[in-house]
């Protein structure tokens, strides 16, 4: 046991409150050397609240931090560094326009003569990554990658410091099941060396793979901290939510079985050069499509090019039958199309405003200028969706900067949800999204296109996608390379295959 | 939070009233003088009337995150325009008058949609793209006048700026009027709504179906417009068209008043109201300088200190190290606005 | 395949400087003495103090930070210079030290307030353009001309090149160029710069010294525009209230025509420099035709901005385009 | 293209002569040093700006009087800014013009660009303002107006108008900050003033020499010690004539109740006067074009100069201005 070790990290009765939100109250944390501790709880538990006061990003107002046994005020994250904590926030925090050796290095760059050494750091950079099995042009814009992508980089950048503890807050919620496991090869890598990793994440089988033990947050209180190999998943559950879990039953058989509506959009040789190949694509009236693919397979171009929020250069889409033209947002909005983005802090939320405001923002633009939703309306609409959603916090007029990241991605669709349209494109709706909250989602979908909604659904999660799609399209290299009916026969592995290219 | 925004600027701006009664006690009193009333007060809301008017389309410019450094200009030839229009014209007839104020604003909501599709459209940036403007505009009202200071001798022209309506002078009405169509539009259209997401994420509000193209097109519009307005007061007020010198530097004086009112240079949200208190103090500041007898040579150094006490008090941070220094919960605020750690 | 990259992020820079090359040759096959190397040089002496503010500048705009002040700190530098040597009659190796650090200083101040109070970077530096002003009237309303052998020196002597020359202000206007360049580039402060106008937030989390850097930027701005106060003095001889009257327009001007966007992390200091020499043209076109009228030069001065605006954008989307569509 | 057309018939320029020829002009020049005054001269000319009705005139006349001697004028803007003005200067030098006549925008800081003339063999005319240089070879001559005897008349104006009354307390709109006129016209008025203890300067602030500015910080003086004001002094016509429009709506008679003084007599001073609202305006002339060009062609001539060439300029009171209004041009 590792009780006889002293700890690397504690902290103590950690209170934290935002006007008028408590995120943590008396909370207390242990960290050991060579250990992967997980926090778990729900959106808006105060899992990245807890990391934040760590590293000195807000002060907390009560308790305290021990680290190594001496106590620690960390001011702010310059200070958090120099003490050999190295942190991986939730959402990339990285400079876009900087290059990505610049992201991995700034601050620490390596110096020869009083000059920063370009060459050297490019290929440090280089093998930074190579660590993590990825090889790209390193001295392009940051801003020029996938959020994926972005997101190894901060992970490269966490990694590249003789650190004595290391914070990964949800780093694999964009990532796919191969960097995924190129990233745990190297957290058991650095456990061994006897770092103290935190690693914080909603997917359940990550927590049970990498972990060695657990403590649960609810509502900014400690539940309680747990060895992970003496705590069932279902207790697990039961405790971040404080309740029992009711699962989406899989439904497999169901949506083997349904009927397919008239066809909604159909799809003919779109094509935009440089992101995406032509593509066709029937969806039916009430469907679930999925669209599977590796990082960078062109999901999300395909994705934009269907809500005319990039132009397609050639090819055409019919609504309901029609020959349409989809050239901007706007156009695509009033057919009745939605897109719910997967960068939802560059392109999705409206970080000055409430969260009522941004859940009309897309009503609003259909209804223009003078048709404006009476602010009493707007309240009542806003209500609604915190409840049916579960959004936290329940006040309509909190500033949506301050929400969770899970709690944000829940505005977004319900920003989406009010304009109740015909085809919803949801592009990695369940990110960051706890797990009670992702089977409320998925349940959503199912019963939307019960009620004739179509929907695009694109989620690096198969099981997700199996789970819920009636039809399954997979993407390589901007391509389409097959369409598959779901049924009970198939499988996550029948789906990678497709998608790594015949072999797996 | 918009309340607590606009404390200060209303302190800051009872403090300077109040300051003149040192000098002058009769400094609140409004009587009535020739039918009309009269008073320092009066004059403050009088003379500050371009100022709000211009005040209150850069904030919405500003909201976008725009500026618009090409106001002053816009005042210029407005005024140009209209003086050069009226010039000659017989007393009897009212239409030249309204040939003027056509002429006048329909020039400046034109420079409006210049900037707005230099910004818009061919993506230039706002400070450069109405810089243009601002050195430009100024020849073309001299062009207009052709270098002459115009007098304007037609008497309708001078009720703009000079006349009054129900004892008080109009152009506190024009203020008012404008000011309650914006607060209208912004308040209970989505105007306001779409120009405060423009402004704090523009990609996000372009995938949620919002035209912001057009939008930015419609603020410099806006602010074009106030602009002009403001310009036919100030011509019409000293019944002269001067290209070279009308509203020279007002751009900076609005964009103070917007800042002062609470509204933040990078856009998102916007405070009208504050924007109009914050005009009221540069102008109520302007006027005390002028009747306390303050020697010219040092004006400036009391705007500049008056300008900084008045955003160092908007400050959260400052006022917290200054008057909260001992309470706990002063300490924690500054800390969490995350952005500024030291 | 390297400089095929280089070429896109540097695009701006590279048509702002085609475009200037364009403005040369308009104005040399128009108009006769133009294509001389005096006129070129000139270019460079007239605008020394210009180019020297502007570096400052480009810094305080890559941070995402604006400052009004330089103007006015011009003013001010210039009245102290005068002042000090002319009425205190002291030795310009005291006067200079001085003078220098009453930009920095007046830079100090105004990165304190907008890091400590997390003030607006405008209206503190539009208070400080007001509080510099409003100084030197406090030192003087009227100019105050310099007699001075250094400063006669600095201003008169001429460094020959081939048949023309340039002045010592030229050089030093070089040496802050060619030192911008390197602290931007090969410095962890330029660096910081840079990722602190790409986003303040992530560069907080990240652990840079996000204040100290804040701080260091308008110091950095105010020693420039003193700098260049100087260089003005030299050039003008003369301590004045009024010098340098919205000169803070022109150096955000040339900034931006460089291809540094307001707001903040994208931009070159070589770049600012092109754009000095792009609003040195259009003045030198305008006097060199000679017959524009007051009114006529202001429209020509903005429809010239206008034209590199333009062309500028046309050839950044344009490129844009093109490379999208070729990967 | 169009644009260049457009301001050779806005200025009067001759738009036509074309950038050959001056040239050739140019070249010609350099053989001999005096030359014949019928010859066609390139005569640089750096302005100020256009910041009042009467730099505005001075422009005017100036151009006419160039172009009409069948001169090629070469004619820039400083937009009231003294590094353009050395810039413009400097062109001038590398254009090889025959003359450069400018009006400094202030007057220090001219040596090192004058020297470069000189050093180029190009004689500088000074027109209206004066500069502060030691080494008075470097300009041939400055023909202009002088502030301070403005202000001093100004003052001897008032002094023998109103010497018996009693206190007399002035109020003074002065012109923008740190500017020559501004300066001036205030010393030369307090000097005068000074020595008459009745008289008194109670209210000064400055009116940046425009109508606008002169009604508002008029209407502050008067909310704020209205009935105490005898006398307005402003630095020049405009600010006087705003200063009138506020007297006006305040419920006074300007001239009657408040005696007003103005300097430069532009037209809008005659009309005010003739109006009986003003009592009188201090000629500051602008109209000296033929006068330097004169100037210019005798030098050029080699004939001697004098180094100071004063303008001539007087004063006009309200009787005077029913009769001279026709004849005003500016
Ligand atoms: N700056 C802030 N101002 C006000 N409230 C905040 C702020 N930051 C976080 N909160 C609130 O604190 C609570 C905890 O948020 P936190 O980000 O720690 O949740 P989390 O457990 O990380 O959730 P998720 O899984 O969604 O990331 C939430 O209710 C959130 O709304
Ligand atoms: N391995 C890679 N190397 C270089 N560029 C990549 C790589 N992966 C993705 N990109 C770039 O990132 C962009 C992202 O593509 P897109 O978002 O369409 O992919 P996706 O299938 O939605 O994957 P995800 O959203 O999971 O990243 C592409 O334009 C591609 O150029
Ligand atoms: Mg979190
Ligand atoms: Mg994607």
């Amino acid at each position: 046991m590792q009780e006889q070790k002293t700890p690397r990290l504690v902290m103590e009765g950690i209170t934290k409150e935002f006007p008028g939100v408590k995120a943590l109250s008396n909370v207390s944390f242990q960290l050991f050397p060579g250990e992967v501790h997980s926090l778990m709880g729900e959106n808006g538990a105060g899992k990245s609240t807890l990391i934040k006061v760590l590293t000195g990003v807000y002060s907390n107002d009560e308790g305290t931090v021990k680290l190594e046994g001496s106590p620690i005020h960390v001011a702010n994250p310059l200070e958090a560094q120099d003490l050999g904590i190295s942190t991986v926030y939730q959402e990339v925090n990285l400079c876009s326009n900087l290059s990505v050796v610049e992201n991995i290095f700034i601050g620490r760059q390596i110096m020869k003569k009083g000059r920063i050494d370009w060459k050297e750091m490019k290929s440090r950079a280089e093998e930074v990554l190579a660590r993590l099995n990825l090889t790209i042009d390193v001295t392009k814009l940051l801003s020029s990658y996938s959020v994926a992508i972005q997101q190894m980089v901060a992970i490269g950048r966490a990694l590249n410091v003789s650190a004595r503890v290391l914070i990964l807050d949800e780093p694999t919620s964009s990532l796919d099941t191969d960097e995924v496991n190129q990233l745990f090869g190297v957290i058991r890598k650095l456990k061994d060396e006897g770092l103290a990793i935190v690693f914080i994440s909603h997917f359940l089988d990550q927590i049970y793979e990498i972990s060695d033990r657990i403590t649960v947050l609810r509502n900014g209180e400690l539940v309680g901290e747990y060895m992970t190999k003496d705590l069932p998943r279902i207790e697990l559950v039961s405790k971040m939510i404080g309740k029992e879990l009711d699962a989406v039953s899989s439904n497999r058989d169901e949506v083997a079985k349904k009927e397919r509506g008239e066809v909604l959009l159909e799809v003919e040789q779109l094509a935009r050069k440089g992101s995406v190949e032509p593509f066709n694509l029937d969806l039916h009236k009430g469907e679930i499509v999925g669209l599977a693919g590796l990082l960078g397979s062109g999901r999300t171009e395909l994705a934009r090019l269907l809500f005319g929020a990039d132009k397609a250069d050639s090819g055409e889409i019919k609504i309901n039958g029609s020959k349409t033209k989809l050239n901007i947002p706007k156009q695509a909005i009033s057919k009745g199309i939605a897109f719910c983005s997967e960068d939802r802090k560059a392109e999705g939320i409206i970080p000055d405003l409430t969260i009522r405001e941004n859940i009309i923002l897309a009503m609003q633009g259909i209804n223009g200028v003078f048709n404006y939703i009476p602010k009493k309306r707007q309240i009542e609409i806003a209500d609604e969706y915190i409840k049916l959603l579960n959004i936290n916090p329940r006040n309509p007029e909190q500033l949506i900067k301050n929400l969770s990241g899970g709690n944000q991605q829940k505005v977004m669709l319900a920003r989406w949800l009010i304009t109740n349209p015909e085809l919803l494109i949801l592009d990695e709706p369940t990110r960051g999204i706890d797990i009670g909250a992702k089977a409320e989602i998925m349940k959503l979908m199912i019963s939307l296109s019960k009620d004739g909604m179509s929907i695009l659904f694109i989620s690096s999660e198969l099981e997700e996608v199996l789970r819920t799609c009636n039809k399954i399209v997979v993407m390589r290299d901007r391509e389409k390379v097959s369409e598959i009916d779901n049924g009970k026969q198939v499988t996550q592995q029948d789906i990678m295959k497709q998608m790594a290219g015949g072999v797996v | 939070m918009a309340k607590s925004k606009l404390f200060w600027p209303i302190m800051v701006l009872v403090f300077i009233l109040v300051f003149n009664l040192f000098f002058d006690p009769s400094f609140f009193t409004v009587e009535i003088r020739n039918g009309r009333f009269t008073g320092s007060l009066i004059d403050i809301l009088n003379r500050g009337a371009p100022l709000m008017l211009i005040s209150i389309g850069m904030t919405l410019v500003i909201a976008t995150k725009g500026i618009d450094l090409g106001v002053g200009s816009v005042i210029a030839m407005s005024g140009a325009v209209g003086a050069m229009t009226v010039t000659g014209s017989p007393e009897g007839s009212l239409t030249p008058l309204f040939l003027a104020i056509v002429l006048a604003l329909g020039v400046s909501v034109l420079t409006g949609v210049w900037n707005g599709v230099l910004v818009s459209r061919i993506g230039v940036q706002p400070i450069v793209a109405t810089l243009i403007l601002m050195v430009a505009g100024r020849g073309v009202a001299q062009l207009i006048t052709n270098g002459q200071i115009t007098t304007v001798y037609y008497e309708p022209y001078k009720f703009i700026g000079g006349g009054y309506l129900l004892m008080l002078p109009l152009s506190i009405f024009i203020v008012a009027f404008v000011f309650l169509i914006a607060l209208y539009l912004t308040r209970k259209t989505s105007i306001g709504l779409f120009i405060e997401s423009v402004g704090a994420n523009p990609s996000a509000s372009r995938l949620s179906g919002i035209n912001s193209k057009n939008i930015i097109l419609m603020v410099y519009m806006f602010s074009g417009l106030c602009a002009g307005i403001g310009g036919l007061i100030l011509s019409s007020n000293v019944a002269s068209a001067d290209g070279n010198n009308a509203g020279l530097w007002y751009e900076l004086d609005a964009i103070l008043a917007v800042v002062i009112g609470g509204t933040s240079l990078m856009g998102g949200r916007f405070f009208l109201t504050g924007t109009i208190i914050g005009a009221l103090i540069i102008q109520s500041l302007t006027t005390t300088i002028y009747s306390i007898g303050v020697p010219a040579e040092t004006n400036l150094v009391v705007k500049a200190v008056v300008v900084l006490i008045v955003c160092l008090l908007q400050s959260p941070e400052f006022r917290n190290k200054v008057f909260g220094a001992f309470t706990r919960k002063g300490i924690k605020d500054t800390k969490d606005k995350g952005v500024t750690l030291s | 395949m390297k400089s095929l990259k280089l070429d896109y992020r540097q695009l701006p820079l590279l048509a702002t400087f085609a475009l200037f090359i364009m403005m040369y040759a308009f104005g040399s096959t128009r108009y006769t003495g133009f294509l001389s190397t005096q006129v070129f040089l000139n270019l460079f002496i007239d605008n020394a103090f210009l180019i020297i503010v502007a570096v400052g500048m480009t810094f305080v705009i890559l941070s995402g930070g604006i400052d009004l002040s330089v103007g006015s700190v011009i003013a001010l530098t210039s009245m102290v210079a005068a002042s000090l040597v002319m009425n205190a009659q002291l030795s310009p190796w005291i006067v200079i030290p001085i003078c220098l650090l009453v930009g920095s200083l007046i830079g100090l101040g105004q990165g304190c307030l907008i890091h400590f109070f997390n003030l607006q970077p405008f209206i503190v530096t539009l208070a400080g353009m007001f509080l510099a002003r409003g100084l030197s009237y406090l030192i003087s309303v009227e100019t105050i001309a310099i007699n001075n052998p250094f400063f006669d020196f600095m201003a008169s002597s001429r460094i020959p090149l081939g048949d023309s020359f340039i002045s010592i202000s030229v050089v030093i206007a070089l040496v802050v160029v060619v030192l911008a360049v390197f602290v931007g580039h090969y410095s962890k402060f330029g660096r910081n710069v840079y990722a602190l106008g790409g986003n303040e937030q992530s560069a907080v989390l990240m652990g840079l010294p996000v204040g100290k850097t804040k701080i260091m930027i308008y110091v950095i701005s105010g020693f420039c525009a003193s700098l260049a106060g100087l260089v003005f003095t030299f050039y003008m001889l003369s301590g004045y209230g009024l010098h340098a009257n919205g000169l803070e327009l022109d150096a955000i001007a040339a900034v931006v025509i460089g291809g540094t966007l307001l707001t903040g992390g994208a931009g070159y200091v070589a770049g600012s420099v092109v754009g000095v020499l792009i609003l040195g043209i259009i003045q030198t076109i305008i006097v060199f035709e000679g017959t524009l009228s007051s009114w006529w030069t202001k429209i020509a001065i903005g429809a010239l901005l206008l034209l590199f605006i333009v062309f500028q954008r046309v050839i950044v989307i344009r490129s844009k385009v093109k490379k999208s569509s070729v990967t | 293209g169009s644009d260049e057309e457009a301001a050779g018939t806005d200025g009067d320029t001759g738009a036509d002569s074309d950038a050959t020829e001056t040239e050739d002009t140019g070249s010609d020049t350099e053989e001999g040093d005096s030359k014949e005054a019928s010859e066609k001269l390139v005569i640089g000319f750096s302005q100020v700006g256009a910041e009042s009705e009467w730099r505005t005139a001075n422009t005017t006349s100036m151009q006419d009087a160039i172009t009409d001697a069948g001169h090629e004028l070469k004619f820039s803007d400083a937009q009231q800014k003294q590094e353009n003005q050395i810039k413009a200067i400097r062109s001038f030098i590398a254009q090889k013009v025959d003359a450069i006549v400018f009006s400094p925008v202030v007057e220090t800081g001219f040596e090192t660009v004058l020297q470069e003339a000189k050093d180029a063999k190009i004689p500088v005319f000074l027109s209206d303002r004066a500069v502060d240089i030691e080494d008075d070879s470097l300009w041939v001559t400055f023909l202009g107006s002088d502030f301070i005897e403005e202000g001093k008349k100004a003052g001897n104006w008032l002094v023998e108008e109103m010497e018996g009354e009693g206190e007399v307390n002035i109020v003074e709109l002065q012109g923008t900050v740190g500017s020559a006129p501004a300066i001036d016209r205030k010393e030369g008025f307090e000097q005068i003033i000074s020595e008459y203890p009745n008289f008194e300067i109670t209210k000064s602030q400055t009116g940046d020499f425009t109508r606008a500015k002169g009604k508002e910080v008029m209407e502050a003086f008067l909310k704020s010690d209205g009935d105490n004001i005898d006398v307005l002094y402003a630095h020049n016509d405009d600010m006087a004539i705003g200063a009138i429009q506020a007297i006006e709506e305040y419920g006074l008679k300007p001239a009657e109740d408040i005696v007003i003084i103005g300097v430069d007599a532009v037209k809008g001073a005659f009309e005010a006067m003739a109006a009986g609202k003003m009592n009188v305006t201090i000629e500051c002339n602008p109209l000296f074009g033929p006068q330097m060009v004169e100037i210019i062609e005798q030098y050029l001539a080699g004939e001697e100069v004098p180094k100071r060439i004063a303008v001539e300029e007087s004063m006009y009171t309200m009787d005077q201005a029913e009769e001279l209004l026709p004849t005003r041009q500016y």
